[in-house]
């Protein structure tokens, strides 16, 4: 989850979520940064409205199925 | 610095240069200095204090002259807490930072018994509930301080919770006596800090307070939140990826379930649905004769 | 149950729910037809939204499955 | 869901649920039977006792509402 | 589930979700497809709105939760 | 969530879950694969156990019915 | 909740959450650290068990969503 606190952080900085932020904080907080790992999130937040999909609850939607079966 | 020191080798008698020094050495060997009222302390319980602060923090006590100088004589801005040093104070030095050194401070605070003279730290209320003492001349006693006594099945008891004495106001010998009877210990004795100076920042006691519930509500807010993030923004860490293959197969369920896809793992499922369906639908049948005998009532 | 989920079916179709398709659907499935019951049964569908209770059961098979059982 | 209730309705009346048998109830409701999904269910059927199914459906609400009053 | 999983799979990438786009992507995956499976797929979804049916999974959460928290 | 979907398909048919076998069923489905995001998934699952997690989806659904209906 | 977001990054990468760290980790995210708050932070942290709270938190993600919908 270290990447996504990193992308939280420069999201409240209001600093560009890019890879060479991501690298920076990550390096700074002593983490073995993966360049793959970086670049999928920035690859993954690209058309995300970080605001609301952090409040948005994200359970397993386990209900769906066994409200539909039960 | 050395230069004024021998300036005042001149006006102040060699011990006390020596002990402005010992103090100045002391302050200058740790990041926070605060100063600590030690107001009421007696000197036994100022020792065991001393003791239990060993190897976090270090007091010291001495005339309010000499740590006044000691202060002004470190300088670096530690001459912005003379204007605290009245009374009877210490200062104290740590290597923690300000708002732990409040912390612990605070939680090593014990109650004290307050005695007739004394001024109330804060308001002193006699519970309501039973005294546990016999009726006789103290619900008297009770009443005439201002507490809601009175005597109810054998014994006197407090009606409801009862200020008898206001913050800042002075306690009086019959009061004093009262809250002796009843082992009331309102005051809370333990160095109490002024004020704490550390990296250049001076902090009052007000600013020190934390509330260690909140920090603790905000870390799980945050893990909620990039938790939600991971999952809604699809990318996968390990702390998230099974949340993530279980709404992958919930969605495949549900998309299987509403389109009735004949899978294997779903046909149970779908069964079930139809035998709810055709039960919610023989639920609305008033007709019994339209019903099977298994729904009829 | 099978004379309701013979209604099911038809109402799936878009067929009429009447007397003749009910007892079509389940002759079909080798029912013995008892003409009383077709009757009765269309009778009773005749006041009942059966989209809306189909649907009801399928959102909250919960309270569909408590209100049979009941 | 036609093709569910269908075999339900065999189910009930006993006769076996094969695509002949499912392919002549859905005919005589007036569905345009599509073979690959008269296969596939009778496929999927195979391992399931409808019974079972059946049961759990009616004995889960009341699970669930224990466990919602819980 | 596998086929279900493809039918998903097609619908985010924008393919049209027909027997052959199934039956590569099913390939592709090791899976030892059933034609006629292919084909029951392909019936079932014909006329359903998957953005609908997959979104009634993300709207349930809420349920899961409560059910965590009773 | 085409990636995890093509996870759950090479679960299913019992194929490795790695960046290649993923990178194909991607493909063979019209995906534009981004690597980066293949490898943060590959990564993701490493320590994981699909079945089990995908199981535990499977046996929530009555608590979770029990909630939505409570 | 960006100071709280760096202490779970050190927390993550098990680097010790104390001033310095913290501050490297906020001032490489562009915010402008204010020490007394990464002070109290730090103080606050001292009683708090952030692997339990995580734990929770993460445990029981829709905790927020959770409590409206239980």
């Amino acid at each position: 989850m270290e990447y996504v606190y990193a992308a939280l952080i420069l999201n409240e900085s209001g600093e560009e979520i890019n890879e060479d932020n991501l690298t920076d904080v990550l390096d700074a907080a002593g983490v073995d940064v993966e360049e793959s790992r970086v670049k999928a999130l920035v690859a993954a937040l690209e058309d995300v409205d970080i605001e609301e999909a952090v409040e948005e609850a994200a359970a397993a939607p386990v209900a769906a199925g066994g409200a539909a079966g039960g | 610095m050395s230069a004024e020191s021998e300036r005042k080798t001149e006006t102040i008698p060699q011990w006390k240069e020596e002990e402005v020094d010992a103090i100045a050495e002391m302050l200058e060997s740790y990041e926070s200095v605060g100063v600590v009222d030690i107001t009421g302390i007696p000197s036994r319980q100022l020792q065991d204090m001393r003791r239990d602060l060993h190897g976090t923090a270090e007091l010291r006590v001495s005339r309010n002259t000499l740590l006044v100088r000691a202060l002004e004589e470190v300088d670096d801005g530690l001459e912005e807490l003379t204007e605290y040093v009245t009374g009877q104070v210490g200062l104290i030095g740590t290597d923690s930072n300000p708002f732990s050194l409040y912390q612990e401070l605070e939680a090593s605070k014990t109650p004290a018994p307050i005695g007739a003279g004394e001024v109330a730290p804060n308001d002193i209320v006699i519970p309501e509930g039973d005294t546990g003492v016999d009726p006789g001349p103290f619900v008297g006693e009770l009443q005439s301080i201002g507490a809601d006594a009175r005597i109810q099945e054998g014994s006197i008891q407090v009606l409801s919770d009862s200020t008898v004495l206001e913050t800042g106001e002075e306690v009086s010998q019959d009061l004093a006596n009262v809250l002796n009877e009843l082992g009331i210990e309102p005051k809370e004795v333990g160095l109490d800090l002024r004020a704490v100076y550390a990296d250049g920042v001076r902090f009052e006691p007000d600013e020190l307070e934390l509330d260690v519930e909140e920090y603790e509500s905000d870390i799980k807010a945050a893990v909620s939140g990039a938790f939600n993030l991971s999952v809604n923004a699809e990318y996968p860490t390990s702390t998230t990826v099974t949340t993530m293959l279980q709404t992958a197969r919930g969605e495949a369920k549900s998309l299987a379930l509403a389109a009735a896809i004949e899978d294997p793992e779903v046909v149970p499922d779908l069964v079930s649905k139809a035998d709810a369906q055709v039960r919610a639908l023989a639920a609305q049948i008033d007709d019994e004769e339209a019903l099977p005998e298994e729904l009829q009532e």
